[in-house]
């Protein structure tokens, strides 16, 4: 418990700390002004989720592979924190767009490929509520979670190469190419942070899902008698 | 009925559990029939009968615990597999009779599949019917072609789950004759049964379930009738 | 400082998201304790 | 080898059942034809702007066929428990997957090639020159799309709501096939007629990836 805690108010100081660096340490971008420094926190969170759902897919492997329910219960948490990450980007992204390209959404690959995503692990969470017995909804979910995830790369791919016939609007090159060597600290902060947050996101869901099961199992007996 | 192929083999359970969520179906289930045995398991809806019978057919993978077949090949073939009579049919309404038994013999590799479907068929009396889809057949006719599936490949073992269900007496009476000769060529069999009857004569043994566990294993006669009468009520 | 409400707009609009998701995971659990009180309850008396 | 074999006498009895009834082939094939109807009073189908639109209008109709058809796909096999009389008898589990796909993707190519002349009429799309490259093309997608959506049927067949669900978990699953065999379609039925070979490895990338999966994970799917 005192463990979660102190994760949660580091979590929350990093992320305030990303924020005060995005705004007051990192310079001001040339092109974009002050516009760019949602950058930091955008794709910060699309890293971050990528990452919760990188676990998740290493979780269902473990499950299909051990059949213990720990990696159904890690499965579950990182999704649903992946999922609210990508949410996050899929709200931030069309806020930065609008001022920046005067319209909300754009078919750009990034973006799209991240809508996609969003989809799948939303069905992968669906999937969950409609399988009343554990074993064979985490089994099977975590199968769908493989096949959802080895698709993701392809989904970036097609988009990228078919979808995008002229080049998309360049916002930035990713870290490395150009970026300010500042930015890129500030940057690099800013998903540290991110990280970290979504490690005391699914620390919590994680707790939850384990108590849900061990609920689950005593309602079971109890209806049983 | 079946001449044995593959040496006999016996079942053994060693410590099985099967649990579905927080349930036990099966809570440690630990005991061996030995080869050419004739084992019928009793106890009420729900004590763990089909589950028992569908681990032993390896079509449930227990949660915790050993299945072995002792007296089987080391490596188990595929035909080695016992037969299996569900709840259900287990063939395909939209096949005929012998579609179906084409079907399971050519996939276990049964050596003539069509002279062995013919052989069943008229063991089971449903030679005339062999051209019709099974979706017509009576109750009584499709636990027949269901019976003639689970023997295809001439398994040493049988698991026959309530195998009387939708038989009429003169069905029954076959089934009996029928099981008597495959118990006598060595095959081991095990199956869930209702109440007494002419098929409940042949086992030699019984076992008893409730909750997921055996409460009762007798190979005496009067107890055996004790079980069969009042323990499957 | 032109566009600056949309950059407040974003780290806003992210933390509150943030923000709700921790909430509904503290009321699930809170809803959880709830359910294991009653069980417990349930429990002996059924046994 | 027993897994060729077996695959061979499961295929046999999947396309003796649908040739049987033709059930999954004709519901799915006007299916494909209304949507195709539907379609052209959506657009208007006369115009330039129709003729790149309905290569992906034809694949989308096809995408939603396809999760019609898969829906019996396992299901039919619970109704007298065949799957595990299927798996006690079969060596390889992998073997009931190769053959459901096998079918499916037959019966998929079937009923596109019967919907082909249709669409090309409505759409005042010449198609005949360009046939062989674009069966390939319906062969490569019709594939990708089978092996996903028998895997997923596997899975929907054991959950609540399947029908729903079905359609929810395979399409998103499925959008590099509609975004690739869409684009490959239009290019070739375009006016300056390109073949995209980029495209065509692509789809079949695809496909060798979801077979790999199924290959690898296809047995627990089956578990009970």
């Amino acid at each position: 418990m005192g463990k979660r805690i102190v994760l949660g108010a580091v979590a929350i100081l990093l992320v305030i700390a990303a924020a005060y660096a995005s705004f007051y340490v990192a310079p001001e971008e040339r092109t974009m002004g002050v516009l760019q420094r949602i950058f930091y926190f955008h794709v910060a969170s699309a890293w971050a989720g990528m990452d919760a759902f990188l676990l998740c897919f290493i979780a269902n492997l473990l499950y299909v592979w051990k059949r213990d329910q720990k990696y159904d219960w890690l499965g579950v948490s990182s999704a649903e924190v992946g999922l609210v990450l990508t949410t996050v980007v899929l709200i931030t992204g069309p806020i930065w767009a609008k001022p920046a390209w005067g319209i909300y959404w754009t078919w750009d690959a990034r973006l799209t490929s991240t809508f996609v995503l969003w989809l799948l692990y939303v069905s992968y969470l669906l999937l969950r509520t409609l399988i009343e017995e554990p074993e064979r909804r985490a089994l099977l979910s975590a199968l769908f979670g493989i096949f959802a995830f080895i698709d993701v790369p392809l989904v970036f791919f097609s988009i990228r190469w078919w979808r995008t016939q002229h080049p998309a609007p360049v916002i930035m090159g990713g870290p490395g190419s150009g970026l300010d060597p500042t930015m890129n600290k500030v940057f690099l902060f800013s998903v540290l942070a991110m990280h970290v947050l979504a490690a005391f996101l699914i620390v919590e869901r994680y707790m939850l899902e384990k108590m849900r099961s061990e609920v689950d199992t005593l309602r079971r007996e109890a209806e049983a008698q | 009925m079946t001449a044995l192929r593959i040496p006999p083999t016996g079942l053994r359970f060693e410590n099985i559990d099967k649990r579905y969520g927080g349930l036990f179906a099966l809570r440690r289930i630990s005991f061996e029939i030995a080869p050419g045995e004739c084992v019928v398991l009793a106890g009420r809806n729900g004590s763990g009968k089909t589950t028992l019978l569908r681990v032993a057919a390896q079509i449930v993978k227990p949660t915790a615990g050993k299945l072995s077949f002792p007296g089987a090949d080391a490596a188990l073939p595929a035909n080695g597999r016992p037969g299996y009579v569900a709840h259900t049919t287990m063939v395909y309404d939209e096949l005929t009779a012998e579609e179906n038994l084409l079907l399971f013999g050519k996939l276990q590799n049964v050596e003539n599949p069509a002279a062995r479907a013919e052989e069943l068929l008229r063991e089971v009396g449903l030679m005339e019917r062999r051209d019709s889809l099974v979706r017509t057949f009576s109750r009584g006719m499709r636990q027949r072609i269901a019976i003639a599936r689970a023997l295809i490949h001439r398994p040493s073992v049988l698991l026959f789950d309530e195998p009387a269900t939708g038989l009429d007496p003169p069905g029954i009476t076959w089934l009996a004759n029928s099981l008597r000769e495959v118990n006598r060529a060595g095959c081991t069999v095990v199956m869930s049964l209702h109440g007494e009857s002419e098929i409940s004569a042949l086992a030699t043994r019984a076992v008893q379930l409730d909750a997921g566990r055996v409460i009762a294993d007798t190979q005496s006669g009067a107890s055996l009738h004790s079980i069969l009468t009042f323990g499957s009520a | 400082m032109k566009n600056l409400n949309s950059v407040f707009e974003a780290y806003l609009i992210g933390w509150g998201v943030f923000f709700l998701f921790y909430v509904s995971i503290a009321k699930r659990t809170s809803d959880l304790r709830a359910e294991v009180e009653r069980l417990k309850n349930a429990l002996p008396r059924g046994k | 080898m027993s897994l060729l074999s077996n695959t061979a006498i499961l295929l046999d009895k999947e396309l003796r059942t649908e040739f049987r009834s033709r059930e999954l082939l004709t519901t799915t094939a006007v299916f494909i034809l209304i949507v195709l109807v539907l379609f052209s009073f959506a657009i208007n189908p006369g115009t330039e702007e129709a003729r790149q639109f309905a290569p992906g209008l034809l694949w989308l109709a096809i995408l939603f066929a396809s999760s019609l058809m898969f829906q019996s796909c396992f299901l039919r096999e619970q109704t007298n428990d065949t799957l595990s009389s299927l798996r006690l008898a079969v060596s390889d589990p992998f073997a009931i997957f190769l053959a459901k796909l096998i079918a499916n993707t037959l019966f998929l190519l079937l009923t596109e090639l019967m919907m082909l002349p249709f669409f090309a009429i409505f759409y005042n799309i010449p198609l005949w020159s360009k046939l062989p490259v674009l069966i390939l093309v319906l062969f490569v997608g019709s594939l990708g799309i089978s092996i996903a959506g028998t895997a997923i049927s596997a899975i929907s067949a054991q959950a609540r709501m399947r029908e729903l669900l079905l359609p929810l978990l395979l399409l998103p699953l499925l959008t590099p096939v509609l975004v690739v065999s869409s684009l490959v379609t239009a290019s070739l039925l375009d006016r300056e007629p390109i073949v995209q070979w980029k495209g065509i490895g692509f789809l079949a990338v695809f496909d060798l990836i979801f077979l790999t999966a199924l290959w690898l994970f296809g047995e627990y799917l089956l578990e009970e």
